[in-house]
């Protein structure tokens, strides 16, 4: 067995001084860089439309072509954003939560399906099956989109199993919410990940409120990945989960790490920018706190390196809009146009269709 | 011939609710005078937990928002402000925790209720709730009844797909020691939840999402309404249709419609599914040979299985159709709004069914 | 008539086994020659098991005390020998955790085997496999199958009380996407399994300790039984007995008593109890004009409830008398010898039941 | 929010000199210290006694009167021995697992009623329904006996609550093995009583197995406690439960933390000198390591304690032994000579009889 003593190498959420930016910038360079802006340039604006779609959000008419519950990613694209840029998508799995729109558009899931799959149209993701909570893809190894909070947790787990048993090389990253951490399935899974030193990573996306209940309500420790590591012979990372640089350099720590056969908790401080789903009045939290986080948003603190890098001009980030802006107007096309499900879709896939 | 004492007061059509204009106490109910009042079946929950709250100091209610936010859908509004933190918690997201919490503070003298923010997630507690809740009182000879009150939504809510729209009656009703309440409207939630809080065992009380805005008048005065009792929510001579929770009011849509073609239904709302009044079932299908059972459960094992073999072993000789069964399709939930609708055990559905009951 | 194929090797009856006796490796049988060998349904499950894992690398064997411990009921004996510790892996007591894991596996391409020690702990990973295993397939349109076998015992052990004598065939066969294998012999414990790690569903596989030792001649050649064919275990003319898994045995003793009181049993085995191979307790029925159902499942929404439900829709005209339904009484397994000896459907009661549905 | 530093006072197991035994024996004194020892030996012998009638321990004839599974305490007597020492019957709750006949004969069940139980006999303990695995006591808030690995660490919990929400000033003791803390119930319940500072004590009996399975294969640290207690932003403390003495003191400074409010994690090393259950035949652990704990037995060294302080002479203990042997020998009697529950019992207690 190997000793209890944890390695630990936390970092601390706070801006990161610009000498520290520009060193990540130059190591991530300038097309990874603009290209990781214009996933969450992407993954924002395919919200943005979403919620308009879901008729929650007024705008002179109500407009509802999304139903069922819609949680929204905004404010924290860095994180997932910064991990995915780490990964190699012939081996690495990603799950998520029910929040999950980013990640598949992040893992390249075509925008065309998941709005139909918003729509709930045969032509969705999964053929109208799961709506929002749940997004798929087999190719790209993303194992959702869940809706049971900590359900994924041992599923990412066996991801890494499986990583580790067929000897890929492979990795797995879960992602799970701050709500996540004091369910059973975290302490099952990170158990089992520390003792069989899993190809592992665990991220805690720490936006600070589970539905309404505040971290500090759910979580009897401060910092979650911190204290609890330890506990499972895992080295912890926490970070600025509103900064993509940091986001992406803890990344990169923590995907070495697992990728050498050390399971990681990682932390990333975080804030929604939307209520919890679209039918969140959000009274718990004060509109200071909102605005304030807001300032902190991770696509114009992007905006600004790219900027301070002189690595794109104003036109170059509109070229970017206008891009992402037609990717969903056809996405939304795609889906308005496209088939409800037939019916013998009832019954299919109750059971798996042949043997592999 | 049933007696007319066991039909409930008239159901109320529901109306659009707008949660703004609920009282800011979701225990007050809106005066009508002449001893009534107007509830939402949400309200109707708030108010007999308030009531049973000032009554006894030993209920507790615990769970997921309920306290800060309102409750999830605002069920247990108010009584954060009115009984203070000590007594309305907020848990973090660890169900098989607090529903275990729950069994010990039942253990030593408390009377907790809790949320399950929907009964899909109370599938993480299910073993405290089956191992240790449901036998507590037998394994320990007696000496440990659990007086455990387990709510919260059940059945679909709106296109909420898969792991979220299960309704468990079937389910919990299967365990010994455990009683399942599956309330239909605003008044029998109300005289049910009352009882729940005064017996010894624990219970699962599955309310509906879809119905929290559904309004009724009710007696402003106390009552309560018993276990194992079951309630005729219309009468009629051809067909009887047992149906449970929302889907009394798609039998009752059904019976509407089919009455304008001739066919005359009873709708028996049993009302708890465990203890099941199989004798008015029994009395109702004597009267109308002609049974159809309505469930959101699916149909392998749901609560309609259980019936049918009652009413075999009961009924067997008054029977003219077999009991024709309408449930949630043997599939998990899909999101697309064509399939939503499939699956569900929907006026449609029901209407066929009596069909084809009555036809044979 | 039922066709002749459909029955199974004879029983052989149950002698007292020895553990030290059995082969080190336990899924190595006792040549008898003639193409025959001599198992216990132990050694058949690891049999099972050996032979699939030699196929097919994706199997791997997980769970509490498989490894090094051989099993908990010894029933995965010398496959950590065979296998190494990749492929048959000790976990810690973490069923929840490590039912997702399988589930996580399955969805990357491996094909896992984890054993419940018994099934009353599948309970903390109830929400594993219902709200995952279950709905994976469906809920991603069939992207991802999860081909996955939960196995173990189930059912009452020997005087081992409440929380450790649950029987889950109704339990898990209420969820679409599950299918329940309950087999009542090596030859078809065998069969199924290995048909259990050829497809892509996630399985229940439901053993039971009282049968571990239970012996039987079968082949040495490769075979493997679909699910959803029931099996003749006797054949008779006056009364159907459809049992499962351990009543099987207790319903042929008891109509072994019948046969001499001129009552002559036809007993089904169903095998699978979904999928459910009602037709051919139908064609049994129509024949008898009588059911009773024998199981270890509690009697509220058991597996009898369905079949007499189903019995009731196929066979409403052949039905002479209703189906009775012998099951675990409703109460948690108590541990006196007397109480436990009636809580269970025993010969007594299935001689009870056979007669009442006969004197009708 | 209280900060997330651990208040740790980790104690590690190791013989303490004999200079600090000789002050925690003065500390405890010798009417208690002779207490104790005697329920020891009540428990080592009541289990003794029950191992032969359960018919596996062969001593000539085969005798079995008792069936089920049988998990003996035998060598563990130490830890819940010491901590029972400090606890209040009328506002303090025990809860334990499957293993529970030492704390049943602790609080103070009478042991005629326990071996009645195991014989499933009416005037058992909880009338025949429970068998060796579920002893209780409401009088003496003993809460179980429980058979779910896992599963009595919430009900500990709320016995915890409950004494927090009726202001008794009592605290909870719940008692697991090493088996039970990778169990999500633990991180469930361990991050409740932190974050609401219930007065909670939760005893991890490591005896180093889980059955075959050894403690460091099972869980991901070497310390649990240790390690752990932080993420529940608890103090914990670990020391040799081979040792009265070590186990009662640690116990007074535990069930004082919790009574001022403080819930901590205590982890006894132990170990258990039979098999598993009477089923068990051992193979996972050598002759020579239960050979060497079985030196350490904790009624041999409390015997040395007392003679080194010269409290007791060979023929007190004798006597202690024929008392005990009286008192077990009585209640074999009383267990043959009761009635079987009356059939009518087993449809009895399903639900409740009366409203309290
Ligand atoms: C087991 C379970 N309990 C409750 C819920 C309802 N629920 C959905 S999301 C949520 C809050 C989760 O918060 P967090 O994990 O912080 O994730 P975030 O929504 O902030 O991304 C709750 C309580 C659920 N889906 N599953
Ligand atoms: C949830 C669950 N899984 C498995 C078991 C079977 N089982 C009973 S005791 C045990 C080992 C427990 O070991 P530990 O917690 O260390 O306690 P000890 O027996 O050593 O006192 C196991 C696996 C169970 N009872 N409950
Ligand atoms: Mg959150
Ligand atoms: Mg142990």
């Amino acid at each position: 067995m190997s000793p209890a003593k944890s390695r630990e190498s936390t970092r601390q959420a706070g801006e990161l001084p610009e000498r520290e930016r520009a060193a990540i910038r130059a190591e991530i360079g300038r097309e990874r860089l603009l290209a990781m802006y214009r996933q969450m340039v992407l993954i924002r604006r395919f919200e943005e439309r979403a919620e308009v779609l879901s008729g929650q959000f007024r705008e002179g008419t109500r407009i509802k072509k999304i139903a069922g519950f819609l949680h929204l990613y905004i404010g924290q694209e860095a994180v997932q954003t910064g991990f995915r840029a780490h990964l190699d998508p012939a081996r690495d799995a990603t799950v998520t939560t029910y929040r999950c729109h980013g990640l598949a558009l992040l893992v390249g899931i075509p925008p065309n399906e998941l709005m139909a799959e918003l729509f709930g149209k045969v032509t969705g993701n999964v053929r109208g099956k799961g709506g929002s909570m749940h997004f798929f893809s087999k190719e790209k190894l993303m194992l959702g989109g869940h809706g049971i909070v900590g359900g994924q947790i041992p599923i990412g787990t066996g991801a890494a199993f499986s990583a580790k048993y067929r000897k890929t090389g492979g990795v797995s990253v879960t992602f799970m919410g701050d709500g996540a951490v004091p369910q059973g399935t975290f302490h099952e899974s990170l158990n089992m990940a520390g003792l069989w030193k899993l190809p592992a990573i665990y991220v805690v996306e720490n936006n600070q409120y589970a539905m309404g209940t505040s971290c500090h309500r759910g979580v009897a420790v401060e910092s979650i990945a911190a204290a609890k590591a330890p506990g499972y012979d895992m080295p912890s990372f926490t970070y600025d989960g509103l900064d993509l640089l940091a986001s992406w350099k803890t990344a990169g720590q923590a995907v070495a790490a697992a990728r050498g056969g050390q399971p990681v908790l990682v932390e990333a401080k975080t804030y929604r920018f939307r209520g919890h789903s679209a039918s969140d009045a959000g009274l718990y939290r004060s509109k200071e706190e909102v605005d304030a986080y807001k300032k902190l948003d991770p696509i114009q603190r992007t905006r600004a390196d790219i900027a301070a890098a002189n690595w794109a001009d104003d036109a170059a980030f509109d070229a970017v809009e206008s891009e992402v802006a037609e990717i969903i107007a056809a996405a939304v096309a795609f889906a308005d146009t496209s088939a409800d499900p037939p019916s013998s879709d009832l019954s299919r896939h109750v059971y798996a269709e042949a043997a592999p | 011939m049933i007696p007319a004492s066991r039909l409930a007061p008239p159901l109320r059509a529901s109306r659009p609710i707008n949660l703004k204009t609920e009282p800011i106490n979701g225990a007050k109910g809106i005066p009508l005078g002449n001893g009534q009042q107007l509830l939402s079946l949400r309200m109707a929950i708030c108010q007999a937990l308030d009531e049973e709250m000032r009554r006894d100091e030993r209920i507790f209610v615990m769970g997921e928002e309920v306290a800060q936010y309102n409750g999830a859908y605002k069920v247990t509004k108010g009584l954060l402000d009115s009984f203070g933190p000590d007594r309305v918690i907020d848990t973090p997201i660890t169900e098989n925790g607090f529903a275990g919490l729950a069994v010990g503070a039942a253990m030593t003298g408390l009377r907790p209720v809790i949320e399950f923010m929907s009964w899909n997630f109370s599938f993480v507690a299910f073993d405290q709730i089956v191992s240790n809740a449901s036998k507590m009182c037998y394994m320990t000879g007696g000496m440990f009844p659990i007086p455990l009150v387990m709510r919260g939504p059940n059945g679909a809510g709106p296109r909420v797909s898969s792991q979220h729209s299960h309704a468990v009656e079937a389910l919990y009703s299967h365990f010994p020691g455990l009683i399942v309440v599956s309330p239909s409207t605003p008044y029998d939630a109300k005289g049910l939840l009352k009882t729940a809080l005064r017996q010894d065992n624990p219970v699962c009380f599955l309310e509906n999402e879809m119905l929290y805005g559904h309004e009724q008048d009710i007696p402003v005065a106390e009552y309560l309404i018993p276990f194992g009792v079951g309630d005729l929510k219309r009468e009629g001579g051809d067909c009887t249709i047992v149906a449970i929770n929302r889907c009394v009011h798609w039998a009752l849509e059904a019976a509407e419609t089919l009455a304008k073609e001739g066919i005359s239904c009873e709708v028996v709302d049993p009302r708890t599914i465990k203890p099941l009044d199989i004798e008015l079932i029994v009395e109702s299908v004597r009267k109308t040979g002609r049974c159809v059972v309505v469930e959101e459960c699916y149909r392998t094992g749901g609560v309609g299985a259980e019936i049918a073999a009652q009413l075999m072993e009961l009924a067997f000789d008054d029977l003219d159709a077999p009991v024709e069964r309408v449930t949630t399709t043997e599939n998990p939930m899909p999101y697309a709004e064509n399939l939503e609708h499939e699956t569900l055990p929907k006026p449609h559905r029901i209407i066929a069914a009596v069909k084809k009951a009555c036809s044979r």
